[in-house]
Protein backbone atom coordinates (compact mmCIF):
# COMPACT_ATOMS: atom_id res chain seq x y z
CA UNK A 1 0.00 0.00 0.00
CA UNK A 2 2.73 2.51 0.83
CA UNK A 3 3.84 1.96 -2.79
CA UNK A 4 0.93 3.89 -4.16
CA UNK A 5 1.34 8.10 -4.57
CA UNK A 6 -1.11 10.29 -3.41
CA UNK A 7 -3.82 10.13 -6.48
CA UNK A 8 -3.79 6.62 -6.70
CA UNK A 9 -4.48 6.37 -3.08
CA UNK A 10 -7.74 9.17 -3.56
CA UNK A 11 -8.62 6.67 -6.03
CA UNK A 12 -8.04 3.59 -3.75
CA UNK A 13 -9.73 5.37 -0.76
CA UNK A 14 -12.96 5.83 -3.42
CA UNK A 15 -13.03 2.13 -4.07
CA UNK A 16 -13.22 1.70 -0.52
CA UNK A 17 -16.16 3.63 0.33
CA UNK A 18 -17.99 2.18 -2.92
CA UNK A 19 -17.14 -1.28 -1.24
CA UNK A 20 -17.94 -0.49 2.04
CA UNK A 21 -21.65 0.29 0.63
CA UNK A 22 -21.42 -2.95 -1.00
CA UNK A 23 -20.44 -4.76 2.31
CA UNK A 24 -23.04 -3.11 4.48
CA UNK A 25 -25.68 -4.32 1.42
CA UNK A 26 -24.30 -7.97 1.26
CA UNK A 27 -24.60 -8.15 5.62
CA UNK A 28 -27.74 -6.57 5.53
CA UNK A 29 -29.31 -9.52 2.51
CA UNK A 30 -27.11 -12.08 4.63
CA UNK A 31 -28.75 -11.20 8.56
CA UNK A 32 -31.85 -11.80 6.16
CA UNK A 33 -31.43 -14.93 4.52
CA UNK A 34 -29.72 -16.16 7.58
CA UNK A 35 -32.36 -15.47 10.08
CA UNK A 36 -35.04 -16.47 7.65
CA UNK A 37 -33.61 -19.58 7.02
CA UNK A 38 -33.46 -20.74 10.75
CA UNK A 39 -36.30 -19.31 12.06
CA UNK A 40 -39.32 -19.47 9.34
CA UNK A 41 -40.62 -22.48 9.13
CA UNK A 42 -44.42 -22.63 8.70
CA UNK A 43 -45.95 -22.00 5.38
CA UNK A 44 -49.55 -22.25 6.24
CA UNK A 45 -50.08 -18.57 6.51
CA UNK A 46 -48.48 -15.40 5.31
CA UNK A 47 -47.34 -13.91 8.04
CA UNK A 48 -44.83 -14.43 10.86
CA UNK A 49 -45.99 -15.65 13.80
CA UNK A 50 -45.19 -14.57 17.22
CA UNK A 51 -42.80 -17.22 17.85
CA UNK A 52 -40.85 -16.64 14.51
CA UNK A 53 -40.86 -12.81 14.95
CA UNK A 54 -38.62 -13.70 18.75
CA UNK A 55 -36.42 -15.90 16.90
CA UNK A 56 -35.73 -13.49 13.85
CA UNK A 57 -35.03 -10.57 16.75
CA UNK A 58 -32.82 -13.04 18.62
CA UNK A 59 -31.13 -13.95 15.42
CA UNK A 60 -30.55 -10.66 13.90
CA UNK A 61 -28.73 -9.54 17.47
CA UNK A 62 -26.62 -12.83 17.85
CA UNK A 63 -25.14 -12.54 14.41
CA UNK A 64 -24.58 -8.67 14.92
CA UNK A 65 -22.73 -9.41 18.26
CA UNK A 66 -21.44 -12.55 16.45
CA UNK A 67 -19.56 -10.51 13.73
CA UNK A 68 -17.93 -7.80 16.16
CA UNK A 69 -16.43 -10.49 17.51
CA UNK A 70 -15.06 -11.75 15.35
CA UNK A 71 -14.30 -8.39 13.46
CA UNK A 72 -12.09 -7.69 16.55
CA UNK A 73 -10.45 -10.74 17.11
CA UNK A 74 -9.86 -10.93 12.56
CA UNK A 75 -8.03 -7.14 13.44
CA UNK A 76 -5.92 -8.78 16.48
CA UNK A 77 -5.04 -11.40 14.19
CA UNK A 78 -4.43 -9.35 11.44
CA UNK A 79 -2.19 -7.42 13.25
CA UNK A 80 -0.34 -9.99 15.16
CA UNK A 81 0.57 -11.71 11.69
CA UNK A 82 1.94 -8.14 10.37
CA UNK A 83 4.14 -7.94 13.36
CA UNK A 84 5.43 -11.56 13.10
CA UNK A 85 6.32 -11.35 9.52
CA UNK A 86 8.36 -8.29 10.29
CA UNK A 87 6.16 -5.84 8.58
CA UNK B 1 -37.04 -1.05 -6.43
CA UNK B 2 -36.40 1.69 -3.70
CA UNK B 3 -37.52 0.24 -0.73
CA UNK B 4 -34.77 1.03 1.45
CA UNK B 5 -34.88 4.71 0.56
CA UNK B 6 -31.20 4.83 -2.16
CA UNK B 7 -31.42 7.54 -5.05
CA UNK B 8 -33.79 9.51 -2.93
CA UNK B 9 -33.42 13.10 -1.94
CA UNK B 10 -30.77 14.50 0.47
CA UNK B 11 -27.90 14.15 -1.40
CA UNK B 12 -27.86 17.56 -3.22
CA UNK B 13 -24.15 17.67 -3.63
CA UNK B 14 -23.17 14.10 -5.38
CA UNK B 15 -21.48 13.90 -8.70
CA UNK B 16 -23.21 12.19 -11.45
CA UNK B 17 -20.69 8.92 -10.87
CA UNK B 18 -21.72 9.05 -7.51
CA UNK B 19 -25.68 8.83 -8.27
CA UNK B 20 -25.08 6.19 -10.80
CA UNK B 21 -23.41 3.96 -8.44
CA UNK B 22 -25.66 4.41 -5.92
CA UNK B 23 -28.04 3.71 -8.19
CA UNK B 24 -26.65 0.39 -9.15
CA UNK B 25 -25.71 -0.53 -5.81
CA UNK B 26 -29.83 -0.41 -5.14
CA UNK B 27 -30.01 -2.58 -8.19
CA UNK B 28 -27.31 -4.98 -7.56
CA UNK B 29 -28.97 -5.20 -3.73
CA UNK B 30 -32.76 -6.07 -5.70
CA UNK B 31 -31.24 -8.39 -7.40
CA UNK B 32 -29.42 -9.81 -4.63
CA UNK B 33 -32.36 -10.16 -2.47
CA UNK B 34 -34.59 -11.49 -5.65
CA UNK B 35 -31.72 -14.48 -6.04
CA UNK B 36 -31.69 -15.36 -2.41
CA UNK B 37 -35.70 -15.62 -2.51
CA UNK B 38 -35.29 -17.77 -5.39
CA UNK B 39 -33.04 -19.97 -3.04
CA UNK B 40 -34.49 -20.00 -0.23
CA UNK B 41 -38.38 -20.69 -1.35
CA UNK B 42 -37.62 -23.23 -3.18
CA UNK B 43 -35.51 -25.04 -0.28
CA UNK B 44 -38.27 -24.63 2.13
CA UNK B 45 -41.10 -25.45 -0.57
CA UNK B 46 -39.94 -27.31 -3.41
CA UNK B 47 -39.50 -31.05 -3.04
CA UNK B 48 -36.11 -32.78 -4.32
CA UNK B 49 -38.17 -35.52 -5.60
CA UNK B 50 -39.05 -33.74 -8.79
CA UNK B 51 -42.31 -36.75 -9.82
CA UNK B 52 -43.77 -33.72 -11.98
CA UNK B 53 -42.64 -30.67 -13.87
CA UNK B 54 -45.53 -28.64 -12.43
CA UNK B 55 -45.52 -26.93 -9.49
CA UNK B 56 -48.27 -28.39 -7.15
CA UNK B 57 -51.04 -26.73 -5.05
CA UNK B 58 -49.07 -27.18 -1.85
CA UNK B 59 -46.00 -26.08 -3.36
CA UNK B 60 -47.72 -23.08 -5.34
CA UNK B 61 -49.05 -22.10 -1.77
CA UNK B 62 -46.00 -22.33 0.23
CA UNK B 63 -44.10 -20.20 -2.75
CA UNK B 64 -46.69 -17.34 -1.79
CA UNK B 65 -46.44 -17.29 1.27
CA UNK B 66 -42.27 -17.73 1.28
CA UNK B 67 -42.27 -14.79 -0.89
CA UNK B 68 -44.70 -12.57 1.78
CA UNK B 69 -43.06 -14.37 5.01
CA UNK B 70 -39.34 -13.00 3.61
CA UNK B 71 -40.37 -9.71 2.92
CA UNK B 72 -41.95 -9.52 6.46
CA UNK B 73 -38.75 -10.86 7.57
CA UNK B 74 -36.52 -8.01 6.03
CA UNK B 75 -38.95 -5.07 7.24
CA UNK B 76 -38.15 -7.14 10.67
CA UNK B 77 -34.51 -7.36 10.57
CA UNK B 78 -34.09 -3.80 9.02
CA UNK B 79 -36.37 -2.88 12.22
CA UNK B 80 -33.43 -4.79 14.28
CA UNK B 81 -30.44 -3.15 12.90
CA UNK B 82 -31.93 0.14 13.37
CA UNK B 83 -32.42 -0.69 17.21
CA UNK B 84 -29.20 -2.02 17.34
CA UNK B 85 -27.75 1.33 15.52
CA UNK B 86 -24.27 1.96 16.82
CA UNK B 87 -23.04 -1.07 17.37
CA UNK B 88 -23.93 -2.50 14.07
CA UNK B 89 -21.23 0.11 12.61
CA UNK B 90 -18.54 -1.24 14.64
CA UNK B 91 -19.56 -4.79 13.51
CA UNK B 92 -20.01 -3.61 9.96
CA UNK B 93 -16.58 -2.58 9.63
CA UNK B 94 -13.17 -4.52 9.26
CA UNK C 1 -33.92 7.38 -9.68
CA UNK C 2 -35.92 10.03 -10.53
CA UNK C 3 -33.29 12.34 -9.35
CA UNK C 4 -30.68 10.92 -12.34
CA UNK C 5 -31.02 13.46 -15.36
CA UNK C 6 -31.43 11.84 -18.93
CA UNK C 7 -27.38 11.34 -19.57
CA UNK C 8 -27.06 9.49 -16.39
CA UNK C 9 -30.56 7.62 -16.95
CA UNK C 10 -29.17 6.35 -20.22
CA UNK C 11 -25.37 5.20 -18.67
CA UNK C 12 -27.95 3.20 -16.04
CA UNK C 13 -30.03 1.96 -18.80
CA UNK C 14 -26.66 0.11 -20.43
CA UNK C 15 -25.79 -1.00 -17.41
CA UNK C 16 -29.04 -2.61 -16.55
CA UNK C 17 -28.71 -4.10 -20.03
CA UNK C 18 -25.42 -5.45 -19.00
CA UNK C 19 -26.37 -6.95 -15.68
CA UNK C 20 -29.27 -8.80 -17.16
CA UNK C 21 -26.96 -10.64 -19.52
CA UNK C 22 -24.96 -11.89 -16.37
CA UNK C 23 -28.40 -12.54 -14.52
CA UNK C 24 -29.35 -14.74 -17.68
CA UNK C 25 -26.38 -16.60 -17.48
CA UNK C 26 -26.29 -17.15 -13.66
CA UNK C 27 -29.67 -18.59 -13.52
CA UNK C 28 -28.43 -20.90 -16.70
CA UNK C 29 -25.32 -21.87 -14.56
CA UNK C 30 -27.17 -22.16 -11.34
CA UNK C 31 -30.18 -24.72 -13.13
CA UNK C 32 -27.53 -26.80 -14.59
CA UNK C 33 -25.83 -27.28 -10.66
CA UNK C 34 -29.32 -27.57 -9.00
CA UNK C 35 -30.43 -30.17 -11.59
CA UNK C 36 -26.97 -32.00 -11.72
CA UNK C 37 -27.13 -32.19 -7.67
CA UNK C 38 -30.73 -33.20 -6.91
CA UNK C 39 -30.83 -35.96 -10.17
CA UNK C 40 -27.01 -37.04 -10.69
CA UNK C 41 -25.43 -39.57 -8.16
CA UNK C 42 -24.89 -43.00 -10.66
CA UNK C 43 -20.92 -42.48 -11.30
CA UNK C 44 -20.50 -45.77 -12.69
CA UNK C 45 -20.72 -45.16 -16.20
CA UNK C 46 -20.19 -41.61 -17.61
CA UNK C 47 -23.92 -40.95 -19.87
CA UNK C 48 -26.64 -39.72 -18.05
CA UNK C 49 -29.69 -42.97 -17.15
CA UNK C 50 -32.89 -42.21 -18.55
CA UNK C 51 -33.89 -42.01 -14.86
CA UNK C 52 -31.51 -39.00 -14.51
CA UNK C 53 -32.92 -37.14 -17.94
CA UNK C 54 -36.17 -37.73 -16.94
CA UNK C 55 -35.40 -36.56 -13.63
CA UNK C 56 -33.35 -33.07 -15.22
CA UNK C 57 -36.41 -32.01 -17.69
CA UNK C 58 -38.34 -32.22 -14.53
CA UNK C 59 -36.11 -29.91 -12.21
CA UNK C 60 -35.71 -27.32 -14.76
CA UNK C 61 -39.56 -26.77 -15.82
CA UNK C 62 -40.27 -26.56 -12.14
CA UNK C 63 -37.11 -24.29 -11.81
CA UNK C 64 -38.29 -21.93 -13.96
CA UNK C 65 -42.05 -22.26 -13.07
CA UNK C 66 -41.29 -21.74 -9.41
CA UNK C 67 -39.07 -18.74 -10.70
CA UNK C 68 -41.87 -16.87 -12.86
CA UNK C 69 -43.87 -17.41 -9.23
CA UNK C 70 -41.36 -15.68 -7.03
CA UNK C 71 -40.93 -13.48 -9.50
CA UNK C 72 -44.74 -12.26 -9.72
CA UNK C 73 -45.25 -12.44 -6.08
CA UNK C 74 -41.86 -10.27 -5.80
CA UNK C 75 -43.16 -7.62 -7.95
CA UNK C 76 -46.32 -7.38 -5.70
CA UNK C 77 -45.00 -7.30 -2.63
CA UNK C 78 -42.59 -4.83 -3.53
CA UNK C 79 -45.30 -2.48 -4.89
CA UNK C 80 -47.31 -3.11 -1.73
CA UNK C 81 -44.38 -1.58 0.01
CA UNK C 82 -43.80 1.38 -1.88
CA UNK C 83 -47.29 2.36 -1.40
CA UNK C 84 -47.38 1.64 2.30
CA UNK C 85 -44.21 3.54 2.47
CA UNK C 86 -46.03 6.63 0.71
CA UNK C 87 -43.89 6.20 -2.32
CA UNK D 1 -14.97 -20.91 -24.80
CA UNK D 2 -17.73 -20.62 -27.43
CA UNK D 3 -19.91 -23.10 -26.13
CA UNK D 4 -22.83 -20.91 -26.04
CA UNK D 5 -22.14 -18.80 -28.73
CA UNK D 6 -21.51 -16.03 -27.79
CA UNK D 7 -18.67 -13.60 -29.47
CA UNK D 8 -20.03 -15.73 -32.52
CA UNK D 9 -21.01 -13.80 -36.09
CA UNK D 10 -24.54 -11.69 -36.44
CA UNK D 11 -23.91 -8.94 -34.25
CA UNK D 12 -22.79 -6.67 -36.98
CA UNK D 13 -23.21 -3.16 -35.81
CA UNK D 14 -22.11 -3.23 -31.84
CA UNK D 15 -19.45 -1.17 -30.54
CA UNK D 16 -15.93 -2.24 -28.84
CA UNK D 17 -16.84 -2.07 -25.42
CA UNK D 18 -19.98 -4.09 -26.36
CA UNK D 19 -18.10 -6.99 -28.15
CA UNK D 20 -15.13 -6.98 -24.96
CA UNK D 21 -18.00 -6.85 -22.84
CA UNK D 22 -19.45 -9.65 -24.28
CA UNK D 23 -16.45 -11.91 -24.56
CA UNK D 24 -16.06 -11.06 -21.28
CA UNK D 25 -19.61 -12.27 -19.67
CA UNK D 26 -18.57 -15.51 -21.58
CA UNK D 27 -15.52 -15.89 -19.79
CA UNK D 28 -17.52 -15.41 -16.67
CA UNK D 29 -19.54 -17.94 -17.19
CA UNK D 30 -16.82 -20.63 -18.68
CA UNK D 31 -15.25 -19.17 -15.33
CA UNK D 32 -18.20 -20.20 -13.15
CA UNK D 33 -19.22 -23.14 -14.76
CA UNK D 34 -15.58 -24.20 -13.60
CA UNK D 35 -16.20 -23.46 -10.57
CA UNK D 36 -19.43 -24.98 -9.90
CA UNK D 37 -17.84 -27.99 -11.38
CA UNK D 38 -15.04 -27.98 -9.19
CA UNK D 39 -17.74 -27.69 -6.42
CA UNK D 40 -20.22 -30.11 -7.44
CA UNK D 41 -18.05 -33.22 -8.68
CA UNK D 42 -15.80 -32.29 -5.24
CA UNK D 43 -18.88 -33.10 -3.14
CA UNK D 44 -19.98 -36.08 -5.74
CA UNK D 45 -16.58 -37.77 -5.50
CA UNK D 46 -14.29 -36.81 -2.51
CA UNK D 47 -15.01 -38.35 0.56
CA UNK D 48 -14.29 -35.78 3.95
CA UNK D 49 -11.70 -38.46 5.33
CA UNK D 50 -9.13 -37.36 4.21
CA UNK D 51 -7.18 -40.34 4.65
CA UNK D 52 -4.49 -39.84 2.05
CA UNK D 53 -3.70 -36.73 -0.06
CA UNK D 54 -3.64 -38.78 -3.23
CA UNK D 55 -7.18 -38.99 -5.06
CA UNK D 56 -7.52 -42.97 -5.31
CA UNK D 57 -9.12 -44.91 -7.95
CA UNK D 58 -12.52 -44.65 -7.17
CA UNK D 59 -12.23 -40.95 -6.63
CA UNK D 60 -10.62 -40.27 -10.14
CA UNK D 61 -13.26 -42.51 -12.12
CA UNK D 62 -15.26 -40.83 -10.48
CA UNK D 63 -14.30 -37.53 -11.15
CA UNK D 64 -14.05 -38.27 -15.12
CA UNK D 65 -17.78 -39.71 -15.13
CA UNK D 66 -18.75 -36.22 -13.22
CA UNK D 67 -17.59 -33.90 -15.23
CA UNK D 68 -18.69 -36.17 -18.81
CA UNK D 69 -22.11 -35.97 -16.93
CA UNK D 70 -21.83 -32.03 -16.04
CA UNK D 71 -21.44 -31.64 -19.73
CA UNK D 72 -23.92 -33.61 -20.47
CA UNK D 73 -26.60 -31.75 -18.02
CA UNK D 74 -25.36 -28.56 -19.41
CA UNK D 75 -26.57 -29.09 -23.01
CA UNK D 76 -29.81 -31.22 -21.03
CA UNK D 77 -30.56 -27.91 -19.87
CA UNK D 78 -30.30 -25.94 -22.44
CA UNK D 79 -32.50 -27.83 -24.82
CA UNK D 80 -34.94 -28.17 -21.90
CA UNK D 81 -35.14 -24.27 -21.41
CA UNK D 82 -35.37 -23.57 -25.28
CA UNK D 83 -38.44 -25.84 -25.90
CA UNK D 84 -39.98 -24.30 -22.26
CA UNK D 85 -38.42 -21.22 -23.93
CA UNK D 86 -41.14 -17.93 -23.61
CA UNK D 87 -42.25 -18.76 -20.19
CA UNK D 88 -38.76 -18.95 -19.59
CA UNK D 89 -38.53 -14.99 -20.84
CA UNK D 90 -41.40 -14.35 -18.33
CA UNK D 91 -39.29 -15.82 -15.33
CA UNK D 92 -35.75 -13.91 -16.39
CA UNK D 93 -36.89 -11.12 -15.81
CA UNK D 94 -37.30 -8.89 -12.18
CA UNK E 1 -13.52 -14.24 -30.01
CA UNK E 2 -12.04 -14.32 -34.19
CA UNK E 3 -14.61 -10.89 -34.19
CA UNK E 4 -12.08 -9.18 -31.59
CA UNK E 5 -9.54 -7.16 -33.70
CA UNK E 6 -6.46 -6.44 -32.47
CA UNK E 7 -6.80 -3.31 -29.57
CA UNK E 8 -10.22 -5.23 -28.52
CA UNK E 9 -7.79 -8.78 -28.68
CA UNK E 10 -5.86 -6.51 -26.25
CA UNK E 11 -8.03 -5.07 -23.95
CA UNK E 12 -9.57 -8.28 -23.44
CA UNK E 13 -6.29 -10.01 -22.46
CA UNK E 14 -5.71 -7.25 -20.09
CA UNK E 15 -9.05 -8.44 -18.43
CA UNK E 16 -8.24 -12.11 -18.62
CA UNK E 17 -4.83 -11.70 -16.66
CA UNK E 18 -7.04 -9.38 -13.84
CA UNK E 19 -9.21 -12.22 -13.38
CA UNK E 20 -6.61 -14.82 -13.71
CA UNK E 21 -5.38 -12.85 -10.53
CA UNK E 22 -8.80 -13.13 -8.91
CA UNK E 23 -9.27 -16.54 -9.40
CA UNK E 24 -6.04 -17.75 -8.07
CA UNK E 25 -7.26 -15.64 -4.97
CA UNK E 26 -10.27 -17.43 -4.93
CA UNK E 27 -8.78 -20.49 -5.28
CA UNK E 28 -6.71 -20.19 -2.35
CA UNK E 29 -9.41 -18.79 -0.26
CA UNK E 30 -11.59 -21.50 -1.03
CA UNK E 31 -9.44 -24.24 -0.05
CA UNK E 32 -8.91 -22.50 3.40
CA UNK E 33 -12.46 -22.35 4.07
CA UNK E 34 -12.85 -25.98 2.55
CA UNK E 35 -9.96 -27.96 4.85
CA UNK E 36 -10.94 -25.18 8.05
CA UNK E 37 -14.50 -27.10 7.60
CA UNK E 38 -13.62 -30.57 7.02
CA UNK E 39 -10.71 -31.07 9.31
CA UNK E 40 -11.37 -27.98 12.34
CA UNK E 41 -13.95 -28.90 15.09
CA UNK E 42 -12.11 -28.74 18.48
CA UNK E 43 -12.67 -25.81 20.23
CA UNK E 44 -11.25 -26.35 23.52
CA UNK E 45 -7.74 -24.73 22.53
CA UNK E 46 -6.62 -22.08 19.87
CA UNK E 47 -4.36 -23.94 18.50
CA UNK E 48 -4.44 -26.65 15.61
CA UNK E 49 -4.16 -30.28 17.01
CA UNK E 50 -1.87 -32.75 15.31
CA UNK E 51 -4.46 -34.23 13.76
CA UNK E 52 -6.23 -31.40 12.31
CA UNK E 53 -2.77 -30.03 10.75
CA UNK E 54 -2.28 -33.08 8.88
CA UNK E 55 -5.92 -33.18 7.79
CA UNK E 56 -5.68 -29.88 6.45
CA UNK E 57 -2.03 -31.16 4.49
CA UNK E 58 -3.96 -33.95 3.06
CA UNK E 59 -7.43 -31.92 2.17
CA UNK E 60 -4.62 -29.52 0.18
CA UNK E 61 -3.07 -31.67 -1.68
CA UNK E 62 -6.08 -33.64 -2.24
CA UNK E 63 -7.77 -30.63 -3.53
CA UNK E 64 -5.38 -29.44 -5.93
CA UNK E 65 -5.14 -32.60 -7.48
CA UNK E 66 -9.25 -33.26 -7.70
CA UNK E 67 -8.98 -29.02 -9.05
CA UNK E 68 -6.25 -30.22 -11.91
CA UNK E 69 -8.04 -33.95 -12.81
CA UNK E 70 -11.23 -31.81 -13.39
CA UNK E 71 -9.65 -28.62 -14.99
CA UNK E 72 -8.16 -31.71 -18.05
CA UNK E 73 -11.43 -33.59 -18.10
CA UNK E 74 -13.23 -29.96 -18.60
CA UNK E 75 -10.79 -28.98 -21.08
CA UNK E 76 -11.36 -31.89 -23.03
CA UNK E 77 -15.29 -31.87 -23.34
CA UNK E 78 -14.77 -28.16 -24.23
CA UNK E 79 -12.65 -29.41 -27.35
CA UNK E 80 -15.26 -32.56 -27.81
CA UNK E 81 -17.94 -30.42 -27.98
CA UNK E 82 -16.70 -27.62 -30.08
CA UNK E 83 -15.99 -30.23 -32.53
CA UNK E 84 -19.42 -31.97 -32.03
CA UNK E 85 -20.98 -28.12 -32.62
CA UNK E 86 -18.71 -27.87 -35.93
CA UNK E 87 -17.07 -25.24 -35.09
CA UNK F 1 -3.89 -5.79 5.12
CA UNK F 2 -0.56 -7.26 3.40
CA UNK F 3 -0.38 -10.68 4.59
CA UNK F 4 -0.09 -12.04 1.48
CA UNK F 5 2.18 -10.03 0.05
CA UNK F 6 0.70 -8.38 -2.19
CA UNK F 7 1.40 -4.64 -3.05
CA UNK F 8 4.73 -5.01 -2.04
CA UNK F 9 8.13 -4.31 -3.85
CA UNK F 10 9.31 -5.70 -7.09
CA UNK F 11 7.11 -4.25 -9.33
CA UNK F 12 8.93 -1.28 -10.15
CA UNK F 13 7.42 -0.93 -13.82
CA UNK F 14 3.40 -1.22 -12.91
CA UNK F 15 0.89 1.31 -14.30
CA UNK F 16 -1.41 3.50 -11.84
CA UNK F 17 -4.17 1.34 -12.77
CA UNK F 18 -2.09 -2.23 -12.14
CA UNK F 19 -0.96 -1.16 -8.74
CA UNK F 20 -4.86 0.19 -7.58
CA UNK F 21 -5.99 -3.20 -8.93
CA UNK F 22 -3.46 -4.83 -7.55
CA UNK F 23 -4.39 -3.07 -4.24
CA UNK F 24 -8.37 -3.34 -5.24
CA UNK F 25 -7.21 -7.06 -5.64
CA UNK F 26 -6.13 -7.40 -1.98
CA UNK F 27 -8.77 -5.95 -0.17
CA UNK F 28 -11.29 -7.74 -1.88
CA UNK F 29 -9.37 -11.08 -0.76
CA UNK F 30 -9.26 -9.58 3.23
CA UNK F 31 -13.30 -8.89 2.86
CA UNK F 32 -13.48 -12.04 1.04
CA UNK F 33 -11.46 -13.80 4.16
CA UNK F 34 -13.49 -11.82 6.69
CA UNK F 35 -16.97 -13.06 5.30
CA UNK F 36 -15.85 -16.67 4.85
CA UNK F 37 -14.75 -16.27 8.94
CA UNK F 38 -18.00 -15.16 10.17
CA UNK F 39 -19.82 -17.25 8.30
CA UNK F 40 -17.63 -20.49 9.17
CA UNK F 41 -17.20 -19.46 12.87
CA UNK F 42 -20.98 -19.13 12.89
CA UNK F 43 -21.72 -22.84 11.40
CA UNK F 44 -18.97 -23.95 13.84
CA UNK F 45 -19.68 -21.83 16.99
CA UNK F 46 -23.62 -20.24 16.83
CA UNK F 47 -26.47 -22.80 17.81
CA UNK F 48 -29.75 -21.87 15.61
CA UNK F 49 -32.12 -22.26 18.41
CA UNK F 50 -31.69 -18.59 19.54
CA UNK F 51 -32.67 -18.89 22.99
CA UNK F 52 -31.04 -15.78 23.15
CA UNK F 53 -29.62 -12.79 21.80
CA UNK F 54 -26.60 -11.95 23.16
CA UNK F 55 -23.30 -14.54 22.78
CA UNK F 56 -23.30 -16.75 25.74
CA UNK F 57 -19.68 -17.52 27.51
CA UNK F 58 -19.43 -21.25 25.38
CA UNK F 59 -19.99 -19.54 22.33
CA UNK F 60 -17.43 -16.03 23.19
CA UNK F 61 -15.13 -18.69 23.73
CA UNK F 62 -15.69 -20.34 20.64
CA UNK F 63 -15.21 -17.90 18.70
CA UNK F 64 -12.20 -16.62 19.23
CA UNK F 65 -10.25 -20.01 19.23
CA UNK F 66 -12.71 -20.49 16.07
CA UNK F 67 -10.94 -16.88 14.44
CA UNK F 68 -7.60 -18.31 15.81
CA UNK F 69 -7.20 -21.59 13.76
CA UNK F 70 -8.66 -19.79 10.62
CA UNK F 71 -5.87 -18.42 10.75
CA UNK F 72 -3.50 -20.80 11.49
CA UNK F 73 -5.67 -22.95 8.84
CA UNK F 74 -4.71 -19.89 6.45
CA UNK F 75 -1.24 -19.83 6.64
CA UNK F 76 -0.57 -23.75 6.75
CA UNK F 77 -2.41 -23.94 3.52
CA UNK F 78 -0.47 -21.74 2.20
CA UNK F 79 2.57 -23.29 3.07
CA UNK F 80 1.28 -26.70 1.70
CA UNK F 81 0.41 -24.65 -1.70
CA UNK F 82 3.94 -23.24 -2.38
CA UNK F 83 5.03 -27.06 -1.45
CA UNK F 84 2.58 -28.25 -3.89
CA UNK F 85 4.28 -25.65 -6.18
CA UNK F 86 4.39 -26.27 -9.82
CA UNK F 87 0.94 -28.82 -9.74
CA UNK F 88 -0.47 -25.98 -8.55
CA UNK F 89 -0.01 -23.68 -11.28
CA UNK F 90 -1.35 -26.26 -13.75
CA UNK F 91 -4.62 -27.12 -11.70
CA UNK F 92 -5.17 -22.89 -10.98
CA UNK F 93 -5.49 -22.62 -15.00
CA UNK F 94 -8.32 -23.29 -16.72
Amino acid sequence: MDSLNPREQQEFTRLIEQKQMKDFMRLYSNLVERCFSDCVNDFTSNKLTSREQTCITRCSEKFLKHSERVGLRFQEQNAAMGQGLGR
Amino acid sequence: MSFLGFGGGGQSQVSSQQKVQAAEAELDLVTDMFNKLVDNCHKKCISSSYSEGDLNKNESNCLDRCVAKYFETNIKVGENMQQIGQNFQAAGRL
